[in-house]
This record gives C-alpha cells, structure tokens and sequence, in this order.
C-alpha cells in the first residue's frame, strides 16, 4: 500500500489542471436538456476532443490516452475540481464506446467510435420498454430480418439524452418466437431514420431529460447490428455492469458537492437551530471520503488483475443515497428559500442546491432501482437464498 | 377526555372533502398552472359558497363562529388534493387574526364581512417566511413590522414574483412602507398576535402535509398494484410493501399531534407552541418520507412531469420549510424539554390536570 | 373533543395515585426472571389484587373494576409514574383473562379466572413451536382425544415466564389428519403434570424469560380445552389481537422512559459533543407523546363504538422502534459506561438503562416481528397486492 | 498510488485467521467466560508461536519490526472471532509505544523483548476509557497521569473489577499512585505519545469492529438460509435480503477507510487523527447496524443466550464507545471541517500532493 501519488501522477494532475484552466468556459453552460444547452455541451465535448481530454480511459488506438484507472481517477477529480460541464457524451464514453470495443467490427469501430470520440456523434440509450423496466427481459420490441435490413417496430422509454442525440443504441427482439433474454439483439438506430418518433418527456425540472422512442417499419442495415443475432442480452448486461458500475458517478462528483456542503454550513452556521444538521453535514463529508477511498481501493485492485463484481451494487446504493443526503441537508440548511428557483430575486445562494435535489430523487432509482441492487447483494454476495 | 371529533365536524369535513376530490383533481390543477394567476376564480367562489371562508369569521361578522379544531379536517383536506388556491391561509391563518381585532377596528369587521362572502380576499405575510403567498390575488395583505402588524391595500404595495419550484405556488417579495394609518396593532400584542399567527399557520402547514402524505401514499399504493414486473404487480414486493407501511406508520403518528395541535390552539393558545412546533415537526417527516419513498416504489416515472406525484412532492418539499422549517420547531421543543421545571411525564400528556 | 378530564376522571387518578404510595413496595423488586423475584411480583399481584388494582379492565363480575379505556390509561399513567413493578400477570390480565371470559364455560371461568386474578395462579404462553414462529399455523404438537382426557405430545417454546408459572395456555393440533390452521384447539396445562418438562431459555440478560417446553404423554382431562375443538386458531387470533392490540405496551411506559431520557441528557448535557443526541432527546419525547396521543385517540374511538383494526401493527412498530431508539440514545450519552453492568463500581449513574436496552432489542421480535407487522399494515391497511 | 495489501501481508492474516477460526470458535469463547480469569494462557502462548505480538516490536529488540498497517487485518481477524485475549490491546495500542521510548529506557526494550516472547504481559489505560481492560492478566500496566504516562508493575496497583455485559471483557478500575520512578515520560512528549495511543487504541477498536460485523452477517445469512417458515427459507424473504444488504454496504465504505486510517497512522502520523476518527465511526455504525439487523433476522432465537450471536453483538456494543465513542471522534471530525483552511474537496483525498 503506497497512498502517495507518483511524480508521473502528479504531472499527469498538473496537465489536467492546467488544461482545464484555460479551456473550461467562463460561465456555466445552459442544461443540456435544452436543446441550446445540448449544443454548447456538444461544442464542449469537441473541445475536450480537440486537447484529446475527451475520452482518456480509451486505448490510444481508438483517440483515447489509455489512462489507468488511478489516472481517470485524477482525471475526474481535477475535472470537477474545476466545475467544468456535465459530460453529454457519457453514454458514449462509458457505456457503448468500451462495448463498441469489445463486440464491434472492424468497420463499426471505425465508422462508429471516431465520431464518438470526436464529439461529432451523441448516443442515447434505448433499453427500458413501457413493460420492461427492472424486468429488462420482458422486451417486446421487435427488428425483423428483411434480407439485409431489419424492420423495427415498437417502443423504447427512458432513453436519456434521446431528446437532442444523434443516435440511439437498442436491444430489440430479432426472433419473434423468443421469450424473456433469448433471441434479442444490439442494434444501432439513427434517430433521424424514417419511422422514428421521439417523444421527450419531462422531469421533474420540466426539462426533456429523457424521452420515448417509437419504431414504425424502421429500417437499419443488418450492419448495424453489435456483436451476433441472439447476443444481445449478453452485450446489454456487460454494458449494464459498466453503468452501474465503477465509473458511473466518479467520486470526485460527491466530494466537491460534500465540499460546498461545508462551505453553505460555515456560512450559515450561526443562523442555525437544528443541531441534527451539523451531524448531517459532518456525515456527508464522511462518506463522500469514504466513497472515494473505496473507489481507489476497488481501482487498485483491478489494476492488480482483480475483477469487479457484486460490489458495484453496494456502490450504486451508497453514491445515490449519500447524494440524496447531501442535498436533503442543504435544502434544511436553506430553510424557507430552499424552494426557490435560482432566477427568483430572493433565492439569494441557493444556488444549484435546488436542481442537484431533484437530480439526485432519480439517483436510487435510475440504473436499476436500489430495491433491485440490494436483492443482487443479498443473493449474489451475500449467497442469501433466491426462493 | 373525548378526543374525537363530532359527528357534526365529521359531516361537514366530508362533505367539502367531496367537493374537493371532485373539482380539485390533479389535471385541474396542471390547468391552473397555465393561468396568469394560477388561480381559479371560480373555484375560490365554490369554495365560499360551501361556507368555508366564514368558518372562522364570528357570527355577529356574518360567520359561522367556528374555531381552528372545526377546520383542520379541511385544512388536511386541501392537502388531500393540493388545492392550489389559498383557502388554509385564508380562512384558518389570517381570518382569527382580523377577528381579534374586529371588535375594535371597523376596517377589520367590515374585511371579516366580505371574506365571508367571498367579495375581499386576504393574504398575510409573517417573519417565518420571508415571502407573501398569494399576494397578486389579495385586495389587502396583513404584514408584519417589527412588532406591529399593519392592514396594506394592495395596490400600495409592490410586488416581485418569485419562482417556486411547485408550479402551483405563487410567492411573492413585497416591498412597501409602513404607516400610522396601516398600523392594525403594535407593542407586546402585535407580538402576541404575531406569535398565535405563526401557530395557525403551522398548524395549517402541518395539517395539508399530512394530506399530502396521505395522498402520495394512495397513488403509490394505486401504482404499484398496476404496474407489473416479472409477471406480478411490483407492489406485491416486500421492499415496497415496506416503503408504503413506513410511511403509513409515520402518517398514523403524526395526525393525534395534529389534532391535538388544533385543540391547543383553539382551546388554550397559551400552551399551543409546544403542540404546534411538535404536529409541524411530525407532518413535516410524514410528508417528506412518502415523496421519497413514493417516488422510489414509482421508479422512471415517478421521476417525470406527466406523473401526477409531482404535484403533490413538491407541495410537501415547500411546505415542510413554510411557516418554521423543522429546526426552528424543534429547538422550541428542546427549549421547553430543558426547563428543568417543564411538566413532562406519563400523567402530563394533556397538561396538570390534578386539582 | 375534549381533552380535559372529567371530575370523576381526576378522582379516579387521585384514588390509584394515593393507594400506590402507599403501597409500592420501596425498594425495586428483583427481576421476576428470577426464582425469589418471581415470588416477590407473585406477592405484589396478591397486594394489588387486595386492593382491588389487580385487574381494573376487568368487569366487575370477574373481579375488576371495569374500568373504560380512558380510566385504564390513567392507571397505567399512575403506575409507571409511580414506578411500580412490572407485572408477571400480564399473561393472564390481558392475553387469557378476556378469551376466557369470552369463551369460558361457568365452571372454566369459576375455576381459572378467579385464582387469576387473586394473583394465586400464574399463566405462561405456550404458542410457537421450534418449526412454527412467524408461520404459527405450521404447529405440530399434537393433543389426541382419549375418553375424557386429551393426551399431549411435542413441544413449545419462546413459553413466556413458564419457568416459573403455574400453568401455560396453548394450542395443540387436536385433529392429527389436518394441516395449517385448521384442527387446532386451545388447551390448558399444569406445568407441574406428569410428563411435562420445561427448560429455561436464558436470554441476552443469561435470566430466563422463556422456556421449552416439552410434552410426553402428558394427560389433561378434556375441560381443560377452551372452546370447541378445531375453534383454537381463531381463540389464538384473538388473543394475538389484543398482545399487539393496544394493552400491550401502554404509553405510560415509554413516557416514563422518555423523561428519565431528558434527565439523564440534561444532566450529561455540558459534556455531550455529539450534537446528533440533542435531536434524538427530542425526538424521542415527541415519540413518546406520540405515542400516548395516538392511544388516547384509539380508546376515544373504541368508546364510542370503534373497533380496532390493522392500527396495531402500526402501534407495535411504533412503539418497539421507539423503545430502541430511546435505549440507544441513553447508552450514547452514557458512552464508555454503558456496558457496565449497575452493581459495578464504576457504573455510576447508569442505573437500568442497560437492562432497558437488552429488553429494547426483543420489542420489534416479539408478538409478531415487524416485518410480519409491516405486510399487515400494506396489505390489510393500505391494499398492496399479496402476491 | 496503491490502495492494496501486499501478498505477505494479506498471507500473512491468512494463516492467523485460519488459526484464528479454528481455535476460537463461539464454543471456546464460552469455555473461556467459566475461567476465573476468562483468558486461557494456552491460547495465549499460541498467539506467541504464530508471532503475532512481535510483530510491531522492532527488530533490534527481537521483534519483527513491522508497522500498523502491516497489523489491520490481523485486528480485524480478532474482531471476526470476538477473540477474548488482549492480543490487539498489547501488540497495536502498547507496544508501539514501548518501541518509542526502548531507546532511551531499557526498562521498555526489556519489556518489548518479553511481549515477543510472551514472557511478560501488559495492560495500558487511556483517559478515553477511564476503566482498563485485562489488568489482571498483564504483569505491568502502563497508566496515564495528567501529561505523564507511568509503567507500573501490577503488585503496585489495586484492581477493582467491573462487570461489563460482554462477558468476554474484563474491565478494571484501578487504584494506584504515579511516583517518579514509574515516569517514562511527560509534557508535551508525554501528551503526543497518549494522543498517538489513543489513535491506535480507535483503529483498534474500529478492525475489530468490522470484523465483528463481518461475523454477524455471515452467521445471518447462514441462520435465515436455513431455517424455514412458511415453507421457505426465512432468508429468502425480501425485507431479511435488505437488511442484509444495508449492513454490507456499511461494512463495505468502513473497510477502505480503516485501511486509510491505519495507512495513515503507521506512515504519516501527524494526519492521523482524521482519518481514525472516520474509521471509527464508519466501523462503529456498520457494526451497531449489523447487531441490529442481525437480531431482527434470527427473530427470537437471536434473543437468546444460547445462540451465539451475542457474543458479538455485545463486544460490537462495548467497542463502539471504547477508545472514542461517537460523538468524540465525530466532533474531532467536526472541528477539523470547521477550520475554513481544511483541506477538502476531490483532489485532497490523500491530501495536498500537488507538489
């Protein structure tokens, strides 16, 4: 065990951090669930792309830095350390690109991964069916072979960023006579194709942070499909086991909200009446460290050769309660105003506490609801009985 | 010892509880979201019409003469739906104050006339809150300055509308000076009325959060008997069994402090802050545990604009921190609990009531 | 609604305020998991009984006071402010006394209410079975007709104060072919019958609050049977109704608790660091008020003509989570001494909190756990789907 | 950067804890709770063979000069068996100590030469504790006085014993007057060393405690994975899964910041009070957790005597207010955050490293 960072880390930080000086806009972009907001996120991935910041962990082959997981570690660190914008092209980064590696041709890498890498192309993600939530296997919808085409009908939902993205990466059912993860396929749907209709759908914030998708007679080339016919399940859950998993929500995101925590609580402190916030805030902070040193923990061991397992449940559990008690206890510290939107006069340094709120009610649900993770940990690492 | 409500009270709860689950549904309210006002008119004349608006006003105003413990039913009723309309700060909150002074002050009694009738709509401003509700739509606002409370038209007043993030709330900054000829009542009993104010309107927010919980509550339970995964309805599953009973235990627990809130504040204000800082305290965690677990056994969709839960979380978030937030009500509490002379113990629950 | 006491009211709690202080014994008792314990609350029954407190719920006929629930919850207020001693009739008082009354014959009543309420006769519970806990339909022991006694094989256990008791009430499966809750029957047993052998559970404090206990052919005569044959499942129900029911733990109790709490916290008060104690002081008092609140809610309904519904669970819950959470919250505040046992030196001011905090950990178990409590309150009170 | 046991290390705990598990099993702890003294010299002299209590004795006083990280999962191993011997108390808390005084005192490198061969035993005390534990087993006693800390033989002190709930622990009052002659050190080097020992009492304490939740999961899960209601295994039981699981969370986030603790003690001292006293509060929740969790699982039988959860949950209870409870090293925590130059955020989670 060596807790310091090497010099070649130190000037891997300094690089990050000095780069992020003079390339991170002056002044927060607008959400990118507004479509100007998704633009400027979009500039802002072609210029990460440009200083190739845009996709580090990929292998240097495919426009990445082949940074190790302690390097991504200090990559994200420095990234949030310098509020530099939400990542628009997360599902591309973490959850299709390293699929795209391990399952793609030849010629989807190239046609695919390059524009991805380069911020040209976003992706959503299409995997929920209106049936099919936690239960994944129930999808319906089907791509029917038709010569060297398939013909897709039926219905995603949830699909985040499908609002404003270019593309959107799916599994439907190629063989009709299947049931629950048999016979379905991973396959790539251009969101402008004849027969698609997107569909956005509000958030809590009234902001199209998701949408459904709705396939009639959409036609793809078969070359569009990842990896063989009937795999599609298999390619999903090792996409799913990235989401849910390590690189989801870096830690640095906890420990800089953690951080303003403290910040808001020293400002406020003498105005204070409910002694339970001072516990609440000395907690947060606790466990945004704490959620950190496991992360390196877990990094350091995978890059021993270890494999990730169960515990990228326990992960999903922590990160998003931790993230709901963070801004559960500085909407308590903000008392009467904590209902303000920003823009209101008297909203004073409510700040973005309000928005990181309402994000963080999707936290235990989205990517599997907690409910789901906790069964995983039970069963899977714990070996509790299933029936 | 009877601590139930009468017949009469039941009967009357349930029949404005009707009204409200009929008109007052959740695609109503989206409609009045899209109003200038965010107000219903007509809405607020049904409302007096039923004679909700009167209840407090004394009978020789043109009132019913009822007290707070008649109209906290109604106050959790209004919850029940999240009535966008003022009627709880109305009726329960300002109404009692303007009746106190009435005897004495014209302006005041001929207010209480036309609030019963629906002709004058009041809003009224408190320390606690900083901001007014319904300000746009009063024809008078009652606002405190130090310790005086002043009777202001609203048209000599300047209003700056700020953004709730429950759509169906309208707050507003109020700018405007104070004057003799405003002034309604200063000195210790401006404080003394301020401070019954902060009770009422307390125990209005403590009385519409638990509606609300009860109502988060109910669609949940509704959702997830619907909604079905692995081949059986998702509310079938322990774990959310368990959200909705956690909740349901929270709910149960909160409402005998609410009500003996109602009858502290209607029978023996003098003891009221205790009861209402202990009732706003229990609504307050009832409400904010049924959003999130309610939210949590909706998945996805509780999460969206288009579900209906929305309307109702977002009410208990602004709630729970209106009129006191949870840390102001209970260091009342824990200042009470550390008078080393405060009368606490098993046979103390309803006061000394040992001759 | 009126919450103020009627005169007749104030004179009942000044008549049980005057006789207990002049009747509770001035030392504690020792605990009557103990041989010489048992015996010491034995005899207080018997001076209660005397004074006619023994069973005040009771109808007059049997003995009692026929005192409505409102007088009942001043007596208890009395007695725990008066801190009194527990009562080992509690079996008896609230469990068998009113099924006795509501399915005794003449001659059961003659015989068993009578010495129960005298305090002459002990009864201990004879209910679950090592395969039939929470699943208490799945009982196995069997009472099997012979002429005019039924002969009793198997075994219970969890048999609260059957160590030291007189006799214990159970159910037996009187129909050898049936299954679940069927062909059950309610039967008495003396603990001292031939055949009967009873081993003491001890539990976390090493005393034994329960027992095994094991039949082998061991006779009763059929009049020892309450109600009809194959009737025992519904007696039982019914029984069970009223454990978790209101009586079981009257608010007094934890009031009583909460108020040493704030004692004990403002005694500690200047030394206390941790600033999350402050709000667990408080929020165990509001608990605790609650709690008393609700009850005299309940007894109002009940009064007027109210039945008692799945608001038990939500009562058993409430009060057992609220028992831990003050137990916890003492031994915070007494840190690094509480894990002394009282008679220890060192152990200053620490008096029964320890003791409370083990018996805190057996309320969410007992009398169904709360989980089982939980289903009930989804599935009865709010309508969530079984299966 | 590297956040991982070395193979020695992590080989090292296994062949301990394989002793550990086979030696120590519930039945000999119960054994142990009938000797007069509740310690067997046998198991003692054991623990001596396999090494253990020379490990943090440098070598030069034939030891094997190894550190606090180089301990951890030894102590943690400890916990996972609620071993009864004071093998963390002397080899982590009192020998370090000894090590940094031997030079200058040959009073403690004799000593430390006698812990490894396990001719002598000792005992120490910390005003966090007021009591001390295994006192009548030690041969000397190492006692703090104001700013001084004394090596005291036991002859010289009066032993009063206290009862604790874990039967497992024996705890001393002790009676005895500081001289000069039992002075090894005092002032602010004397105030250092007792803070320096608190530390490593608190991460002590925080290994043992996650071993012992470690120890109630498992034997949880074993026990609701066997027995059945209901015709199924009461473990398969949605609500027992979540309890569970809620308790490996804890364990899991308690785990890394144990080892950062010990990392930190053992490497970089000066910074240690931080990362112990977030260690020992992460190890005491997880552990109070799973003793919470786990007698709600086991329903009754957890209850009991005989069912060998108790003998966890209750050294679980005793060590999470020994060496610190929570509140002190949450206000340590508290204080630290306070000062507006801490340094926090994400690029300082192993502190300033920009050079």
């Amino acid at each position: 065990m060596d807790l310091n960072y090497t010099a070649e880390q130190i000037a891997f930080r300094k690089e990050v951090r000095s780069w992020l000086e003079q390339h991170v806009p002056a002044r927060p972009l607008q959400s990118f669930d507004t479509k100007e907001g998704f633009e400027q996120h979009r500039q802002w991935e072609q210029t990460l792309a440009k200083g190739n910041w845009g996709m580090v962990t990929w292998p240097k082959e495919y426009g990445g830095r082949g940074c190790n997981l302690i390097e991504w570690l200090i990559f994200e660190e420095e990234y949030y350390r310098a509020q530099a914008p939400l990542r628009v092209n997360q599902n591309g980064i973490f959850l299709l690109g390293p699929t795209l590696m391990e399952y793609g041709t030849p010629e989807q890498k190239a046609r695919f991964i390059t524009k991805m890498a380069s911020g040209e192309e976003m992706w959503a993600q299409g995997w929920s069916e209106p049936g099919a939530g936690s239960d994944m296997a129930a999808i319906r919808s089907k791509a029917i072979r038709d010569g060297d085409e398939y013909v897709i009908n039926g219905q995603k939902v949830w699909s985040t960023r499908a609002v404003f993205a270019d593309w959107v990466f799916c599994i439907f059912r190629t063989d009709p006579a299947s049931d629950k993860h048999h016979g379905l396929s991973f396959i790539f749907v251009p969101l402008n194709a004849p027969g698609v209709t997107v569909r956005p759908i509000p958030q809590l914030n009234g902001l199209p942070g998701f949408a459904e998708i709705f396939f009639d007679d959409v036609r793809v080339p078969v070359a569009n499909r990842l990896g063989n016919e009937g795999q599609g399940w298999n390619i999903a859950m090792s996409t799913a086991g990235f989401e849910r998993g390590l690189m989801l929500r870096s830690p640095a995101r906890f420990q800089e909200t953690a951080k303003r925590l403290v910040a808001l609580y020293r400002e406020h402190r003498n105005d204070i009446v409910d002694l339970s916030i001072e516990d609440a805030v000395v907690k947060s902070f606790m466990d945004a460290e704490a959620y950190a040193l496991a992360t390196y923990q877990t990094a350091s061991r995978l890059m021993s050769g270890g494999k990730i397992g169960p515990e990228s449940s326990v992960n999903k559990i922590f990160w998003s309660e931790l993230d709901q008690h963070m801004h559960e206890t500085a909407m308590s510290i903000l008392a009467a105003r904590a209902e303000l939107l920003p823009h209101s006069s008297a909203a004073g340094d409510v700040g973005t506490w309000l928005d990181g709120f309402l994000f963080a009610q999707s936290g235990p649900i989205y990517a599997g609801t907690n409910e789901i993770q906790r069964n995983i940990i039970a069963e899977r690492m714990l070996g509790m009985p299933r029936k | 010892m009877d601590f139930t409500f009468t017949d009469d009270q039941l009967l009357f709860c349930k029949s404005v509880q009707e009204f409200l689950q009929q008109e007052v549904t959740p695609a109503a309210v989206r409609k009045s979201w899209e109003l200038d006002t965010g107000r219903s008119d007509e809405r607020w004349q049904q409302l007096v019409n039923l004679g909700v608006t009167a209840m407090l006003v004394p009978e020789q105003f043109g009132g019913l003469g009822m007290n707070e413990l008649d109209f906290v039913l109604l106050a959790q009723a209004c919850g029940q739906v999240a009535l966008p309309e003022p009627l709880v700060e109305t009726a329960l909150v300002a109404t009692p104050l303007l009746a106190t002074l009435a005897q004495r002050d014209s302006r005041c009694a001929s207010l209480l006339e036309k609030i019963a009738t629906g002709e004058r709509k009041i809003a009224i401003g408190h320390a606690a809150n900083n901001l007014v509700c319904d300000a746009h739509v009063a024809d008078f606002l009652l606002l405190p300055s130090g310790n005086q409370i002043h009777l202001v038209p609203r048209d000599q007043v300047k209003l700056v509308a700020q953004a709730s993030v429950d759509p169906s709330r309208r707050l507003f900054a109020v700018e405007w000076s104070a004057n003799d000829e405003t002034c309604l009542v200063s000195g210790p009993e401006g404080v003394a009325l301020l401070a019954a104010t902060l009770n009422r309107g307390a125990l209005g927010a403590a009385a519409q959060l638990i509606g609300l919980a009860e109502a988060m509550v109910q669609m949940t339970v509704k959702y997830t008997s619907d909604r079905h995964q692995f081949g059986k309805p998702i509310g079938s599953n322990q774990a959310l069994k368990h959200h909705m009973a956690n909740c349901a235990v929270k709910i149960e627990f909160a409402k005998p402090t609410l009500y003996r809130a109602a009858y502290t504040v209607s029978k023996r204000p003098v003891h009221a802050d205790f009861a209402v800082s202990h009732a706003k305290v229990a609504a307050g965690e009832a409400a904010l545990l049924a959003a999130k677990n309610s939210i949590q056994s909706h998945g996805a969709m509780g999460y969206t604009w288009e579900c209906d839960l929305h309307i109702f979380m977002k009410r208990a978030w602004a709630l729970d921190k209106f009129w006191g937030h949870a840390g102001f009500h209970k260091s009342r509490l824990h200042q009470w609990l550390m008078n080393p002379n405060a009368k606490i113990g098993a046979d103390k629950t309803f006061g000394e009531q040992v001759a």
